[in-house]
């Protein structure tokens, strides 16, 4: 248990800051970077938190999929390599009150709802076939349905993105 | 009803007859008239003229039948017998428990003033045959001629309230239609508008008095005589009754005699009657003299009861009628002084009578004051007709004394006649028919314990010869002046003077039908205007004597006729008994006012003429030898010098610039500041501030637009922030209110 | 393990999440900072799994994700478009309609 | 938490799968158009280009094939058919609005044909995306768990965002696009956030489930707060509710007409769906916190939408703002839907509102797209003297202004009126307050409205150009529908009502 | 009951037919305007003649009941319906508004105002005609609401198209106001329908059921009716729509808004307002008269102050709704057989009044007082009928409009029980003063138009003098009957008291008889 609190306290403050990087880096490309530190951290929460399957498609969609687009997409609009002065807004420090002003409200909902309420010692891991049995009983329908979203965010983005 | 039915029982039944039953039928003729004339008339070979001559000649038939069988209707009753007027009523319509009737109250008062209302329009009808012939709108001056008197006789026997102002109203159109009958020029029709408006704001009045005696009066009348609050009958009896709470009762009839101000021309509202002698002469004949002006003094005396009871008359020390009477004979005779203009001062002096009969009324002199209404039409009638005759037929229609009249009794010995009786009868003199009403009123006056309101009168009555004189003077004494002395016609008249131009207009038009060519010279008017003339005169010297008290209680017909016995119905009245002593006194005066005012009048007059100048000197020269004109010469010197320039003529020039400028001037200050305040309330109330109002939520409405505008500024993050924030802060609120 | 230590870990990703995407007007950074909420997400779905003992969260996690990348290809597809037409991927920059 | 035994049971559950009974009749709609879909995408492949019309007329059999179903399901005598341990139920309400999707996609196709026609677009791919966020929306109206609505919002969101963005060449459809996409990203994670909330709080997905734990005893912590407000924010995104309206003018104004029309109406109303879903079957114990948080909308959002309407020159744009307002107006109820006996008239009101909006809105669409076709501007006054010119049309955009407006007898009278009602049903001065801004709001709309009727009728032609407007047969087509629909929902209201008369969904909130 | 819902078809046809006569002129081709004209003519006449039969058939006897009721089903959902019915109060009303919308008709023949298009405007005249006479006869408060409202958006076009100068801004003011009231007033008829039970929307249950209502919430409910009808009304405050409205609005238009438009308010305030809320009827009442009375003088005063003859005759509609309104805030049944007679007169009168301010118009091509003059001379018929006109709407006794003004008077001293009295008479005294007022402006007005010689500087030259032509054959079709009615109201008012009273009896037994 220990073990596992001492794990979750140093990858959560490397997501922490890393998340922080990604939305202060004057690089984007170094903000991609931060990102894959952020998405992996959460991958291995995940595992903290006896979600392997999960934790795995994350690495596999976020890291191996999303973060080669978002790099893709950094080149193709021929952003440079390295810093730039021209990402962020003028008026960023609107981000701060509105994200503190969010983060009390959830803090104070959280407190006051879960407290020092404790997760369940004993966490077997959740087998991917229970998921599957999940996705293919009840949840059968929004599978198909994210067939269909797939299909059509491909063919659109397809005709957007294309030159003609 | 059945409180008084056992009496009536003992007592001898009421003669009746068809012409008392049928009486309603007098207005509807006229009224029947009058729609034919508007419909037809102009088809007719006499341009409807002959229908209105026609229906007034039969509503006088109709009056004069119902005025015969009324008189008999009087004497099959006892002495004492209170004599039941003969009513009919319909019910005209009814809503929400009211009902309205229509119907007929005929009594002495009403058949008196039905005969003289149809005697005198049917003479005044005939006359403008003459007069208008040729006139543009020749038909619609007789069929408003005639509507007016449907309207009058529709008032005056009414049998309730409801039924009184729809005449009273009709009367009041009628007047503003005839005054303004040459209405291309402004300065008539603003005094047909001065005229009606007048006349309206006195209405106020009536409205509030109608409507709060019939509340008032409703449930007793209901309860004991079965008629409604409306009734006449009912309010007069209610009135008696003792019933009614005395603070409503006063202030009804306060608001009733402001209506009778309004309409008979009573201080301070008389300043409409001379402006309205802008209509033709015989309009200011019929409307002005002997009818409309009359109506006034004529709801006095029907809702006698009222007026009675309500303002106390002969139960203080003199009451509003009274002094509102007393005032209006002084000022308005002082004002006759000083006119120029025939009609005018005939204007002031039909104000100047209606004072009289308000006077008496108020006084409780009820039958001098409407015996009063009786002679005072024939003679007033008679002189404006006459006054028309000159202006038609001498002056080349001016009316102007001074700069076109004179010396026309040679010219015009008809109408100079007709005139002089006209203006006995009018000063008071024996045995001239004013003589017995005014004199009685100021006797009766007296009688009743006002003794300075009979001063006033005695006065009023110095005045009143004096004045006649003087423009009988000038008229038809002395040398000829411009018109009347052949000249043509003046292209600039006096400012006062505009409606002698229009007089002129209409029969500037007639010019190639009349052979008469009047502007060659005076000469004397045609039949057509000296038969009536005649007859008016004839009555003017006669009429007096159906109730001339001198004579003794047999020759007091009229009282015996019109006046309604003490009952629950009338109030008790007492009458003075007749005394040479006191006759005397006030015909001493009416003749120390006629020769007074007939040595200053040849004195001044004769002096101002130029031509003059020479004669007047070698008269007073020669004036050593005539006593009598020396004595003149002395007290000329007197009067003209001491008494007409220092008191007559500041008196009256006082009160002319006090009419002028305070009563018309508050009266058109009122008009003014009405109008200004209403362009006032236009600007500042209704365009600015609630009109603003609208107006300023619309542009509220937009600056919130305006502001909420810049949230759109079209860049995704700040959108995002107000997303995240908005959620953020709906979190925040509700999160805190459910911890 | 305490409940609220995953969930303040994603609350404090979502919100820096949410700082991200109104400080930034580069595009690609946008949507960066899009995933971070998402992610956050996840980690609230998962905590809750973990906690309530059930499995839907983890199936609803897995929708996310792949919403997320279907979401991401159209992103980015949208994000080429205005380059190619405007060659800049500042959103400030599209700000052509407003009011 | 849960004991050894229980997760032992929850495997054993896990291993026991059986394939889940699917009612294929129940989900009949969904398949046809699924089907319509793929012939779209496919056809498109192998059709000449001068064919490409073909897809059009397929597109719109595809939408009257998928009502067949609808009508066959409403007349069966299953009254609820529900799927996936109700996660997926085919109910009276969810058909209502299946027709309304599919007749207001069928009307939008109309719209699109001659527009996609002339304008350089992917014919193909427009009608493919166009079906796919349809079948979204279909798939909203009868999800009843959270990961389903997270889907189908997905679903009809993603093809949405790039239709608005489909022409290509031009920057303010680009810039439309990407508003749309950016705006609508952060909705749905703020949403999942307030899910994911929800699911912990509950332990569930489905709503029915949420709905009987979200207040057990009275007692409703701050997180019950905090995700049913994250989650309406979703909603009231998709609905365009102020503050959460920011990308609707600027979207609507710079995507191709059509794809506006069929935003504004299709999915605002799929935004509306999700709501009431919401609303009714897993939140009717929460109304303390929705309640103030939909009225304080609703308030801000009509008359926000109508004070920026007011000052718009841009005829889609003041559209965009008239909807942001009406929008307002369909949350009106909803405000009070939780008071005792007000909740079935809300419901009422706010299916009725979005029928007769759609049709009135679409209507609207049909007819600027017509003019535009010759003004070839966006400007309001290019209405000027249009009814000298082209008087049908004149009369047409007067009748769907005033409906809009909300004057009888036009079908926008009874649906504020049923808002109205509702809210005075409530009898709670929450509803009175409403509803007088409501009345004032109303007031201020017919000064856009008004503006757009005093060009048509009072002002002169602009340019001078008064050649009469030749409208395509589709745009005919669509014009006759939508009037139609609007006057008889006006003048006979009892036929509109008698689709928003659904009791049994609003039967968890009346108690 | 059920004899009088015989031959109740009667209402529906009469209220519809317009329609039908709109729908063919939408399918005529457009250039035929003269077949136009005459489908406008032959439906407006043929509507008559229903409204003719219709009162041939009225059992006059049992003018306090509903008679030719039918009540079907509308909207169930909402508990409303298609419930109609006439009585006495409704009878005049309807028939007057046919009878108008025939003459006005008839009068656009011949003058269909600038800029034309005579289908639009013949189709735009009949439906305001199925509005106004639906709004009559709807027994049922949605039904009556959609009918009020339906008058709304024809009346909108008629100003802002046919208008004058400034019609666009009068006609979205006239347009902003209206909707403002019925707004309010709708929310008030919810208010009553869910007080009273939510059992139904008919006006005979709510008057039943009405009364039981807190004392506090009738008068919340009452509010907003009063806004509602009282912006239609107008009264002060609310009249500022009235002169702009009627100023710019055609002739046509100001003589329906006159005859017609401002009866809904009144008529609603008669048969809704005070029927179904007795109590707050009483609380309000003197606050109505006052409002009453402040518009008699205000409304005067504004006439004084204007110098735009048109804006004159709106002004004075405000003064003479004042009337109508203290006879209705007397809550006694004369007094609102005053104001309903005062309706149908100040219908007639200002109506007319309206026709010759547009005939005045479309000769003299100015409507400024001060350049108008003489009219006698130049158009001595024009000139009379105007007389007639203003001396009718002065309340001049034996002419219709006394009616209406005197008996509000008189119903005002004596106030139904539990209302002051001494407040109200202070009212009636004001009131009467107000005739004062009214004969000042209307006299003036008619002095300084009719009399007097001709300026000609008003028509510039001698190039319009050929247009001064008097009243035409049209002309005096369409107002012979007008004319008529007034003279024959004046003199036989019992010809609608009998028709009014017994279903005014009726309406007030909410206030005990």
């Amino acid at each position: 248990m220990i073990a596992q609190n001492i794990g979750f306290w140093i990858i959560a403050i490397v997501m922490i800051v890393a998340a922080l990087r990604v939305v202060t880096t004057n690089n984007v490309v170094h903000a991609a970077l931060w990102l894959v530190v952020v998405l992996a951290g959460a991958a291995a929460q995940y595992i903290l938190l006896a979600a392997e399957f999960v934790a795995v498609t994350q690495v596999l969609v976020y890291i191996g999929a999303v973060m080669v687009l978002f790099l893709f997409g950094t080149m193709l609009t021929r952003a440079r390599i390295g810093t730039e002065s021209d990402l962020n807004n003028s008026y960023k420090k609107l981000g701060i009150p509105v994200g503190l002003v969010m983060f009390v409200a959830m803090g104070l909902a959280l407190i006051s709802s879960f407290g020092d309420e404790k997760l369940p010692q004993t966490a077997t891991v959740v087998s991917t076939q229970e998921i599957s049995d999940q996705i293919f009983g009840p949840y059968l329908l929004p599978f198909w349905a994210l067939s269909v979203v797939l299909l059509a965010a491909v063919v659109g983005a397809i005709v957007l993105a294309r030159k003609d | 009803m059945n409180l008084f039915a056992s009496e009536s029982e003992v007592l001898a039944p009421l003669m009746s007859g068809w012409f008392l039953e049928h009486a309603w039928l007098i207005p509807v003729v006229p009224a029947i008239a009058f729609a034919l004339i508007i419909l037809v008339g102009k088809r007719l070979p006499m341009k409807g003229s002959e229908l209105g001559v026609l229906s007034m000649f039969s509503s006088l038939v109709l009056a004069a039948g119902a005025g015969y069988q009324w008189i008999q209707r009087t004497n099959s009753a006892t002495e004492e017998q209170f004599v039941e007027p003969v009513i009919k009523s319909w019910s005209w319509w009814q809503s929400g428990g009211f009902n309205f009737g229509i119907g007929q109250h005929i009594d002495g008062l009403s058949v008196l003033v039905l005969i003289v209302v149809a005697f005198i329009s049917t003479l005044v009808q005939i006359y403008s045959l003459e007069y208008l012939r040729g006139d543009r709108r020749y038909t619609h001056f007789f069929a408003a001629l005639t509507l007016f008197s449907g309207g009058m006789l529709t008032m005056v026997l009414a049998d309730n309230m409801i039924l009184f102002l729809l005449g009273w109203e009709i009367m009041g159109l009628c007047s503003f239609m005839l005054i303004g009958h040459w209405w291309e020029d402004d300065a008539n029709s603003k005094a047909a508008l001065k005229a009606f408006f007048t006349v309206r704001t006195g209405d106020a009045g009536l409205l509030v008095g109608i409507t709060m005696l019939y509340f008032s009066a409703n449930d007793w009348t209901q309860e004991h005589l079965g008629v409604s609050g409306f009734s006449i009958r009912g309010i007069s009896a209610w009135a008696l009754s003792g019933e009614p709470n005395s603070t409503v009762i006063t202030i009804a009839a306060v608001a009733l005699f402001i209506a009778c101000i309004g309409k008979s021309g009573q201080f301070p509202l008389h300043t409409w009657l001379p402006d309205a002698m802008a209509g033709p002469t015989p309009v200011s004949s019929l409307l002005h003299s002997s009818t409309m002006v009359v109506a006034g003094v004529y709801l006095v005396a029907r809702l006698y009861p009222v007026f009675f009871v309500g303002l106390d008359i002969l139960g203080s020390g003199g009451n509003l009628i009274m002094v509102i009477g007393a005032i209006t004979i002084v000022i308005s005779a002082a004002l006759a002084f000083v006119q120029n203009d025939i009609k005018r001062v005939l204007a002031y002096s039909t104000v100047s009578q209606l004072g009289y009969m308000m006077l008496g009324l108020g006084a409780g002199a009820w039958m001098p004051a409407v015996f009063h209404i009786f002679t005072h039409a024939f003679f007033k009638a008679c002189l404006f007709l006459g006054a028309g005759s000159i202006s038609h037929s001498a002056s080349h229609h001016s009316f102007d004394m001074k700069r076109d009249m004179g010396g026309l009794r040679k010219v015009m010995p008809i109408t100079f006649v007709t005139w002089i009786i006209s203006t006995l009868a009018l000063c008071g003199v024996f045995p001239f028919s004013g003589f017995f009403s005014k004199d009685e009123i100021i006797d009766n006056v007296g009688h009743n314990g006002y003794t300075n309101f009979m001063i006033i009168g005695l006065i009023g009555a110095f005045m009143t010869a004096a004045y006649m004189t003087r423009a009988t003077y000038l008229t038809f004494f002395g040398e000829p002046r411009g018109a009347s002395a052949g000249q043509m016609v003046h292209d600039s008249h006096d400012l006062h003077d505009t409606h002698a131009t229009h007089d002129t207009h209409a029969t500037h038009v007639a010019d190639d039908s009349h052979d008469s060519g009047e502007a060659h010279g005076p000469h004397e008017s045609g039949l057509l205007i000296t038969v009536p003339l005649m007859i008016l005169s004839v009555l003017a010297l006669g009429s007096g004597f159906l109730n001339a008290t001198p004579f003794g209680e047999s020759w007091e017909r009229m009282k015996l006729w019109v006046e309604p016995r003490h009952s629950e119905f009338a109030p008790e009245l007492h009458h003075a008994p007749f005394m040479w002593s006191k006759a005397s006194l006030s015909l001493v005066i009416v003749f120390a006012g006629i020769a007074v005012s007939w040595l200053i009048s040849s004195r001044l007059f004769t002096k101002r003429d130029p031509r003059l100048v020479g004669l007047t000197q070698r008269v007073k020269l020669l004036g050593l030898g005539h006593k009598f004109l020396v004595n003149k010469y002395y007290l000329d010197a007197l009067y003209e010098k001491v008494i007409v320039r220092s008191i007559a003529y500041p008196i009256a020039s006082a009160a002319y610039w006090f009419n002028q400028n305070i009563l018309d001037g508050i009266l058109h200050g009122l008009a003014n500041s009405t109008r200004k305040l209403s362009g006032w309330v236009y600007k500042n109330i209704d365009q600015r501030v609630v009109d603003g109002t609208v107006n300023n939520s619309a542009t509220f409405t937009k600056s919130v637009g305006a502001a909420a505008q810049p949230t759109q500024s079209g860049k995704v993050s700040q959108y995002g922030a107000l997303l995240f924030s908005a959620a953020a802060v709906a979190a925040l609120v509700l999160v805190i209110i459910n911890t | 393990m305490f409940v609220n230590q995953f969930l303040f870990l994603a609350a404090i990703l979502f919100c820096i999440g949410v700082y991200g995407v109104i400080a930034r007007k580069n595009a690609v950074l946008m949507l960066m900072a899009i995933e971070l909420i998402l992610n956050s997400v996840n980690i609230n779905l998962l905590t809750f799994a973990l906690r309530n003992g059930s499995t839907d969260g983890h199936v609803f996690a897995l929708y996310i994700i792949a919403v997320a990348a279907a979401e991401v290809g159209v992103g980015l597809g949208l994000v080429l478009l205005v380059y190619r037409n405007k060659k800049t991927i500042s959103l400030d920059d599209l700000s052509e309609m407003r009011g | 938490m849960l004991s050894g035994a229980e997760l032992q049971n929850l495997n054993i559950l896990a291993a026991q799968w059986v394939a889940p009974t699917i009612d294929y009749h129940g989900l009949a709609p969904e398949l046809v158009l699924a089907g319509g879909l793929c012939l779209v995408l496919i056809l498109d492949l192998f059709i000449d280009d001068r064919k490409k019309w073909l897809l059009s007329a397929i597109s719109s059999f595809t939408l009257l094939a998928a009502m067949i179903p609808v009508l066959t399901l409403g007349l069966s005598d299953v009254q609820v058919r529900s799927m996936f341990d109700g996660r997926y139920v085919v109910d009276n309400f969810s058909l209502v609005m299946k027709g309304v999707f599919l007749l207001s996609g069928y009307v939008v196709v109309l719209l699109s044909s001659s527009h996609v026609e002339e304008g350089e677009y992917w014919r193909g791919e427009y009608w493919f995306l166009l079906l796919t966020s349809l079948l979204g929306m279909l798939m909203m109206t009868s999800s009843r768990d959270l990961v389903s609505i997270f889907v189908a919002l997905e679903f009809l969101s993603i093809p949405a965002y790039m239709l608005a963005a489909w022409r290509k060449r031009d920057a303010r459809s680009n810039e439309a696009g990407v508003k749309y996409f950016m705006l609508g990203v952060f909705a749905s994670a703020v949403m999942l956030y307030g899910m994911s909330l929800l699911y912990g709080v509950t332990n569930s997905t489905l709503l029915v489930d949420i709905a009987s734990k979200i207040n057990v005893d009275g007692e409703f912590s701050a997180v019950h707060a905090l995700a049913v407000v994250f989650v309406v924010v979703g909603f009231a995104f998709k609905v365009s509710a102020v503050p959460f309206h920011t990308w609707a003018p600027d979207t609507y104004e710079g995507a191709p007409t059509p794809v506006t029309a069929f935003l504004s109406v299709a999915s605002k109303a799929a935004g509306f769906v999700a709501l009431v879903v919401l609303i009714y079957t897993a939140f009717p114990l929460a109304q303390d916190v929705w309640q103030p948080f939909i009225w304080v909308l609703s308030a801000l959002t009509m008359t926000v939408g109508n004070v920026l309407a007011l000052k718009q020159h841009n005829i889609v744009r003041m559209i965009a703002y008239s909807s942001i307002s009406q929008g307002g107006f369909v949350l009106m109820p909803l405000a009070v839907a939780g008071m005792p006996g007000s909740g079935e008239s809300a419901l009422r009101s706010v299916v009725l509102y979005m029928i007769i909006y759609a049709a009135t809105n679409l209507g609207v669409f049909a007819v600027i797209l017509s003019v535009s076709r010759k003004t070839r501007s966006g400007e309001i006054s290019s209405f000027g003297g249009l009814f000298s010119y082209a008087p049908a049309l004149g009369v047409l955009m007067t009748v769907f202004m005033a409906s809009l407006a909300g004057i009888p007898p036009l079908g926008g009278w009874i649906a504020k009126f049923v808002a109205f009602q509702s809210l005075v049903q409530s009898q709670s001065s929450w509803g009175y307050t409403l509803a007088l801004v409501g009345a004032v709001n109303s007031v201020i709309a017919f000064g856009y409205y008004g503006n757009v009727m005093r060009e048509i009728w009072m002002r002169p032609v602009p340019d001078g150009d008064s050649t009469p407007i030749k409208t395509p047969g589709s745009l005919v087509i669509a014009l006759a529908i939508t009037s139609a629909a609007t006057l008889i929902f006006g003048v006979l209201p009892g036929i509109g009502l008698h689709f928003a008369d659904l009791a049994e969904i609003a039967g968890a909130i009346s108690r | 009951m059920n004899m009088l819902q015989e031959n109740n078809w009667l209402l529906s046809v009469g209220t519809f037919l317009p329609m039908v006569g709109v729908v063919l002129m939408m399918l005529m081709p457009k250039a035929q305007d003269q077949s136009v004209k005459l489908v406008a003519l032959v439906t407006s006449i043929a509507t008559l003649a229903v409204g003719i039969y219709t009162a041939f058939k009225f059992d006059f006897n049992q003018a306090e009941k509903m008679q030719f009721v039918a009540n079907e089903k509308w909207i169930s959902v909402i508990k409303s319906s298609y419930f109609i019915g006439v009585d006495g109060i409704s009878l005049p009303l309807y028939l007057l508004s046919m009878v108008i919308t025939l003459l006005v008709v008839i009068y656009s023949l011949d003058h269909v105002p600038s800029p034309g298009k005579p289908k639009a405007f013949f189709s735009l005249l009949l439906v305001l005609q199925t509005g106004m006479a639906g709004t009559f006869i709807a027994q049922d408060l949605i039904l009556f609401f959609v009918f009020f409202e339906l008058v709304l958006l024809p009346m909108f076009f008629m100003i802002g198209v046919w208008g004058g100068e400034q019609r666009q801004y009068a006609s979205i003011k006239f347009f902003l106001y209206t909707m403002f009231g019925s707004a309010l007033m709708l929310i008030a008829f919810l208010a009553l329908f869910f007080k009273t039970g939510a059992e139904s929307f008919s006006i005979p249950y709510l008057i039943e059921n009405g009364g039981s209502i807190a004392k506090n919430v009738q008068i919340w409910i009452f509010a907003g009716m009063f806004v509602g009808f009282a912006v239609k009304v107008p009264m002060f405050p609310f009249h500022t729509w009235l002169p702009d409205a009627h100023t710019q609005a055609p002739t046509q238009g100001s003589v329906i808004l006159a005859a017609i438009l401002l009866k809904l308010g009144t008529y609603g305030f008669v048969r809704i307002a005070l029927p179904i809320l007795p109590i707050a009827a009483r609380e309000w009442a003197p606050y109505i008269g006052g409002l009453a009375v402040i518009g008699i003088i205000y409304g005067a005063l504004g006439c004084l102050a204007q110098t735009d003859m048109k804006r004159l005759i709106a002004f004075s509609s405000v003064a003479h709704m004042g009337f109508v309104m203290l006879g209705i805030s007397t809550l006694t049944s004369f007094g609102i057989n005053a104001a309903m007679f005062g309706m149908v007169a100040h219908g007639l009168i200002t109506g007319m009044l309206f026709f010759v301010a547009g005939s005045v118009k479309e000769r003299y091509h100015t409507l400024e007082i001060s350049k108008l003059g003489g009219m006698l001379t130049q158009m001595p018929h024009l000139g009379w009928i105007f007389g007639f006109c203003t001396m009718a709407s002065l309340g001049l006794p034996g002419l219709a409009g006394f009616w209406g003004e005197f008996p509000a008077i008189l119903s005002a001293y004596s106030p139904a029980a539990g209302l002051n009295e001494s407040v109200f008479r202070v009212f009636m005294v004001i009131a009467a003063l107000g005739t004062v007022l009214a004969a000042a402006y209307l006299l003036w007005l008619y002095q300084r138009i009719a009399f007097g010689t001709p300026k000609n500087a008003a028509h510039d030259g001698h190039s319009n003098h050929d247009e001064l032509h008097d009243v035409t054959v049209y002309e005096w079709v369409a107002w012979t009957p007008l004319l008529i009615a007034i003279l024959v109201l004046g003199i036989v008012p019992n010809l609608l008291f009998k028709v009014l009273d017994p279903a005014v009896q009726v309406t007030l037994s909410a206030f005990g008889g």
